[in-house]
């Protein structure tokens, strides 16, 4: 238990580790970048330094040890503080607090999706399959097969197609931010959400038809068959429970999809979240934004795989005796 | 049996113990104890049976032997030398002296190799890398072993049980050992496979005059090829003598519940009386099997017995038995 | 009842393994799905319908020809319409195959050779090797794939290049973990312990005994891994970050479709399923090759 | 009670259907004890599963019935199997690990069969039964022992375990697949005579299956000797093993090692077990094997009932048979 925490804990040094070096390697100056060559070079120092480049406001000043920088940052990020942004020339805090409710609210909306649709479909077609209609399952299978290829940008534009174009259901572009209250909000972002999930409840609907039937093959279902337990009794009882934890560690992979996938959506949409905030980032060569969120989202992910861990212990008395 | 020669094989207080992750979070590291203070000598061309039930320590002495695994502390002495201490050197002159048979043919034998190239891979390493030359200790093996050559080409996975287990020790021959440890070999095999095994090993080691240590849980097995039987328990050897000592004599009461168990075809057998399996007690003051001694008393509760010898080469650790002098002496004193 | 399950005939092909390959539906599905993707690609070396890069500005935005108007010397045949400066859609989709390849043959290849010696030399040494590579590999865990490759491009600006580099950081961990664990395992099993008795030379044990018996999982995992090679790409090249023009590739198309598809769908669907296919094919291909070679890969392992 | 009549039994493998059980007929009634013993792959296990109807659906029942209590039950689905298992027919397995739920405690492993079987028991009464079982499988600490996950008992704990969860519906039949393979030789005794005491106690039959002949000579009134899918010889234990007819039986009990035959070789069956695809068809399955082989091996083999009531297919006894 100790343990793994600490473990999460040297993965989030190492990460910052890898996100700071990857970034030293970095062949262009992003103050450059942002103020073009022919720049007042006095302010042009001012920035560096404001930025932490260097160690005065002087022109020609003193570059900051990479190391030093490192450290100033990593204090910054247990202080909560992920810097300045170049680009933007705001704190990456204040940039994030605007375009966070709109990325977690998609995250939100769309695990919720999947958890519910795909356990509910997954345990549905465990079931079918399990009273011998494999014609079902083999349909099930073809069906989730190309869910999780569809790339969540095709996807989107598919629902697009459909729902908006063909059924005139939505308008394409029908993103409002939360101040216009919460109806419309997630109206917004029912699109973008099932785009997301189209792979995440194929993915789900797998694990959890594939978990079932193994377990449904296992021994001790055998033995609750021979004491007279019924089929229903032994699928609720006894085999769901028992495959929560494959369904457990698939759910915490999909976080870290809806991640990525949000990422994409936001720029299918013109959603203004944190993965636009990415792009545009990326775009401007601002080091300190895209830094600051892919700390941020990592540190998410690894939160995410503790508490997972901890849930298995939850589930599994076997591992509570273990760790 | 050459009596008067040194033992090829001295284990001097070999001890093993294991390091348990804690349950709890601010809890002690816990230790188990697979093995705890052995002693035994293996003499030249004898068979010395380790016998007891699972969790023993009888496969962890074997390992230990064969340096699969390092014991914690307790010496292995091969031909008068540590094979711990041993220079690097040595060891590699020595390293195929010692083999060892394993329990089950099915992962005994590598699934991406042929029966031959196994054979080869084996002489490879002790460096004959001539193929003519390997062909010469190969093919007289195969033959004695009453195989044809075709074997040689066939893998694994075609052959049954009872042939994988024919061809490992065929494998741990090839590279003439003196010592085998033979760990359950016959365990995972059908009975009417099980004779072929058992002739064979004691065919082979008649003829070779090898040096063995048959591990087994099976009664009448160790009985079958044993010289001499080592009784363990719980990581303890309890008795140790030879076959007829441990069979008609035995005398440590972890022993007589053994061999109350037996189960003969012809024999109707009496209930061993003892007591449910309680806590294990690990102790420098409580024999290790009080908890479910039938004739445990206060004294077992609170000194650990020693081994004692009753008899030249029968060993017991048991408060209830004498030593050969106590026994004298009270042979005496009935006397005066 | 007894007569009529067991007389089922039974199949011509003598060759067990090869009649266990063909009766394998998830391979062959996968297979074949890939095939004509790989066909195409082929023929795209040599002939294409059109000049993928060639501007026709005569020919904008033209729908996808009928079928119906396919043998019609008078039409100028578009199967799959043109974009928005005319380059037959179809032709610089079959281009795009070109880039898709080579993107995910490179990925993979130099993914399984970094990522299979990394694990190797973790449980050769263990210890404090062992340990940095596994922590390390943890690390790369905890940041999602596709926000790793945007990095890198940020770092070292866009194009194929760049996407090759990540995509391949990205899988390397894979491989890693992957062969790591299935290394571990096998060095358990008894015929590997036989090697300790004879005194066998332990690189010989690693790469003669142990190696070849997880091969099984690194195929797999390869083809799993040529999967998302290709996804990544097409996210990547999709969001501007990848493949740059004029190259083609199935992301980079959608990307230029973006503005357009709704009144042109066409021009998004053509790549898209050819992106959804690969994907498939290679998801497809894995589980069969899981089933045929009997080796159980996790993704998340 | 039980009488299984010319059961065959047949696996598909490769698309391709191989009999694994041939014409295997045996009775037991009472309080008798019949084992089956035999070499793995020789079907024992597979009469144990064709009876209690749990047969993988790769394995189809050909021919034969198996009567219990006058009802024919080859064949049933799932559904219909359920009003005999548990209370007419229940099961005791060899790997009691994995045939315990893992993640339900020892008490609702029990409870479950009391729930299932008797609706209107109370929560006490059933708590009740459940303790009482407990120590009467020789749990000094019942109530502890409720509370318990299986991973937390020994293998003889949890052996006891499964004999209390098959014996708590009061079955008529009691099936053991190698209920002591798995346990110490100290333990083994202990099971064996727990089902003994049981079984005088409740009159219960017990169909005893076993690899191990001493075991099945300790504890069984009847004994069928099977080889490759065929009973070869049938009939009380104490005929059978003292005085075995059949070479197979023969030649299996000679190559135990005794401690009366120490320096001897032992009497070795030369050969293998042919596999399922390499059996031969017609003739005697043993023919490879047997030391009496003639030329009559080749064609029909009958079943013939010995003056003492024993069965014996094998041709060296086609004459001495009775009606």
């Amino acid at each position: 238990m100790v343990k793994r925490i600490l473990y999460s804990i040297l993965t989030f040094f190492l990460v910052t580790v890898l996100i700071f070096g990857l970034f030293l390697l970095m062949p262009q100056d992003p103050i450059k970048m942002k103020l073009g060559d022919e720049a007042d070079p006095v302010f042009e120092a001012a920035l560096r330094y404001k930025h932490g480049f260097t160690v005065s406001p002087e022109i020609g000043a003193a570059e900051v040890p990479p190391v030093t920088r490192y450290f100033r940052w990593l204090s910054g990020l247990f202080r909560l503080d992920l810097g300045t942004s170049i680009r933007y020339d705001k704190s990456v805090n204040e940039l994030l607090s605007t375009r966070l409710p709109n990325t977690v609210g998609l995250a939100i909306f769309s695990f919720i999706i999947d958890v519910i649709l795909g356990i509910a479909l997954g345990v549905f077609v465990a079931k079918v399959t399990n009273s011998g209609h494999y014609t079902f399952g083999a349909i099930i299978n073809i069906l989730t097969q190309i869910g999780i290829a569809i790339p969540v940008f095709f996807a989107s534009i598919l629902w697009i197609l459909l729902i908006c174009i063909k059924l005139k259901w939505l308008p394409v572009t029908g993103f409002k931010p939360l101040e216009a209250g919460l109806g419309p909000f997630l109206k917004g972002l029912i699109l973008p959400a099932i785009s997301i999930s189209v792979g995440g409840i194929s993915l789900i609907v797998r694990y959890v038809r594939n978990a079932m039937t193994e377990e449904l093959a296992s021994d001790y279902v055998r033995c609750a068959r021979s004491k007279g337990v019924s089929e229903r009794r032994i699928l609720y009882r006894h085999v769901l429970r028992n495959s929560l934890i494959p369904i457990v560690t698939i759910l915490g992979m999909r976080l870290a999809s809806i991640i990525t996938g949000s990422i994409v959506i936001e720029q299918v949409y013109s959603v203004p979240g944190i993965g636009t905030l990415m792009i545009s980032g990326i775009n401007s060569g601002d080091c300190i934004l895209v830094q600051g969120i892919c700390v941020y989202i990592a540190t998410v992910v690894i939160v995410t795989y503790l508490v997972l861990d901890l849930l298995y212990m939850v589930i599994d008395p076997r591992i509570r005796v273990k760790a | 049996m050459a009596e008067n020669r040194e033992p090829i094989l001295q284990v001097k207080n070999l001890t093993k113990i294991y390091r348990v992750p804690a349950t709890k979070i601010f809890e002690k590291k816990k230790t188990f104890i697979a093995l705890n203070d052995a002693s035994f000598d293996v003499h030249y061309g004898e068979t010395v049976g380790l016998i007891g039930e699972s969790g023993c320590g009888k496969s962890t002495t074997g390992r230990i032997i064969v340096k699969l695994l390092q014991a914690s502390s307790g010496e292995v002495i091969y031909e008068g030398k540590d094979i711990n201490k041993m220079s690097r050197k040595e060891f590699k002159e020595n390293r195929t002296d010692i083999q060892m048979i394993f329990q089950d043919p099915a992962t005994a034998l590598n699934p991406q190799f042929t029966i031959g190239g196994l054979m080869r891979e084996a002489l490879r390493s002790v460096g004959i890398k001539d193929k003519a030359e390997q062909d010469k200790k190969i093919l007289p093996l195969i033959a004695h072993a009453g195989l044809t050559e075709e074997y040689l080409a066939r893998a694994p996975h075609e052959l049954s049980g009872g042939q994988k287990q024919r061809i490992c020790i065929l494998l741990a021959l090839l590279l003439d050992p003196k010592f085998i440890v033979a760990d359950e070999v016959v365990s995972a095999l059908d009975l009417s496979v099980q004779a072929q095994i058992l002739n064979m090993i004691r065919r082979i080691q008649k003829e070779m005059n090898l040096s063995m240590i048959f591990i087994s849980h099976d009664l009448n097995i160790i009985h079958y090829v044993s010289d001499r039987i080592i009784v363990m328990y719980m990581g303890e050897i309890v008795e140790q003598g030879t076959c007829e000592e441990i069979y008609r004599k035995g005398l440590h009461p972890y022993t007589h519940l053994l061999l109350s168990s037996l189960i003969t075809l012809n024999a109707d057998n009496t209930q061993g009386e003892a007591k449910d399996m309680g806590e294990i007690i690990r102790s420098e003051s409580v024999c290790i099997f009080a908890p479910r001694c039938p004739k445990a008393t206060d004294q077992c509760w609170h000194e650990k017995p020693a081994l004692k010898e009753v008899e030249p080469g029968h060993l017991v650790k048991c408060h209830f038995v004498q030593t050969m002098e106590e026994a004298a002496a009270a042979a005496r004193a009935q006397a005066n | 009842m007894a007569k009529d399950i067991t007389k089922k005939k039974p199949s011509r092909i003598k060759n067990r393994t090869l009649r266990k390959i063909l009766r394998n539906r998830n391979f062959m599905v996968g297979f074949c799905l890939l095939m004509i993707l790989i066909i195409m690609t082929i023929v795209s070396f040599f002939w294409t319908p059109y000049d993928p890069n060639a501007l026709n500005l005569s020919a904008m935005k033209h729908r996808p020809t009928p079928i119906a108007q396919w043998g019609n010397p008078d039409v100028e045949v578009h199967i799959a319409g043109t974009d928005d400066v005319g380059r037959d859609i179809f032709s610089r989709v079959m281009v795009s195959g070109q880039k898709a390849f080579q993107i995910g043959l490179s990925c993979v290849a130099m993914a399984m050779v970094c990522g299979v010696t990394l694990a190797l030399f973790a449980a050769y040494f263990g210890g404090w090797v062992d340990n940095l590579i596994m922590r390390l590999t943890d690390a790369f865990k905890s940041i999602p794939s596709l926000m790793f490759a945007m990095m890198m491009a940020a770092v070292f600006g866009k194009g194929t290049k760049t996407t090759i580099i990540a995509i391949t950081m990205i899988l390397i961990p894979q491989f890693t973990r992957m062969t790591r664990a299935n290394v571990l395992k096998i060095r358990e099993r008894e015929y590997i312990q036989w090697t300790t008795l004879i005194g066998m030379n332990k690189f010989r044990v690693m790469f003669l005994h142990i190696l070849p018996n997880v091969l099984s999982v690194i195929i797999v995992t390869a083809s799993l891994a040529f999967s998302e090679a290709v996804l990544t790409e097409a996210s990547l090249s999709y969001l501007g970050l990848g493949v740059q023009a004029p190259d083609a590739s199935w992301g980079a198309l959608l990307n230029a479709s973006q503005a357009l598809f709704t009144i042109y769908p066409y021009m998004a669907i053509w790549p898209g399923m050819m992106v959804t296919i690969a994907v498939l094919g290679f998801n497809v291909m894995g589980d069969g090759l899981s089933e045929l070679l009997n080796a159980k890969v996790s993704k998340e392992a | 009670m039980l009488d299984v009549q010319n059961l065959c039994v047949s696996i598909r493998m490769d698309e391709i259907w191989y009999p694994v059980l041939q014409n295997v007929s045996f009775k037991i009634d009472g309080e008798e004890t019949l084992g089956l013993v035999g070499e793995s792959g020789c079907g024992k296990s597979m009469t144990a599963t064709a009876i209690m109807g749990l047969l993988d659906r790769n394995i189809k029942i050909v021919d034969g019935h198996i009567m219990f209590d006058g009802d024919d039950i080859a064949g049933l689905d799932l559904k219909a199997y359920q009003k005999y298992r548990g209370t007419g027919i229940a099961m005791v397995f060899q790997d009691s690990m994995s045939c315990l739920n893992p993640l339900h405690r020892i008490g609702a492993q029990l409870e479950e069969t009391y729930k299932i079987h008797f609706k209107n028991m109370t929560k006490e009464e059933i708590h009740d039964k459940i303790v009482y079982s407990l120590t009467h499988v020789g749990f000094v600490n019942a109530e502890e022992t409720m509370r318990k996950y299986p991973h937390q008992l020994s293998g003889g704990q949890r052996q006891r375990v499964m004999i209390a969860i098959a014996m708590s519906a009061n079955p008529k039949l009691l099936i053991a697949d190698e209920p002591t393979t798995a346990l110490d030789v100290t333990t083994q005794n202990k099971i064996l005579t727990l089902m003994k005491n049981l079984q005088k106690e409740h009159h219960t039959s017990i169909l005893m299956i076993s690899h191990d002949i001493t075991v099945i000579g300790q504890t069984c009134s009847h004994v069928g000797v099977m080889y490759s899918g065929w009973l070869v010889e049938y009939g009380l234990s104490g005929q059978v093993l003292k005085d075995p007819k059949h070479p197979y039986t023969k030649a299996l009990i000679a190559s135990i090692p005794t401690q009366e035959n120490k320096n001897k070789p032992l009497h070795e069956i030369g050969g293998v077990v042919p596999s399922l695809r390499m059996r031969p068809k017609t003739g005697c399955v043993f023919y490879e094997r047997c030391e009496e082989r003639c030329d009559k091996c080749k064609g029909d083999i009958p079943t013939v009932t010995l003056p003492d009531g024993r069965n014996v297919r094998c041709v060296l006894f086609a004459d001495q048979g009775v009606e």
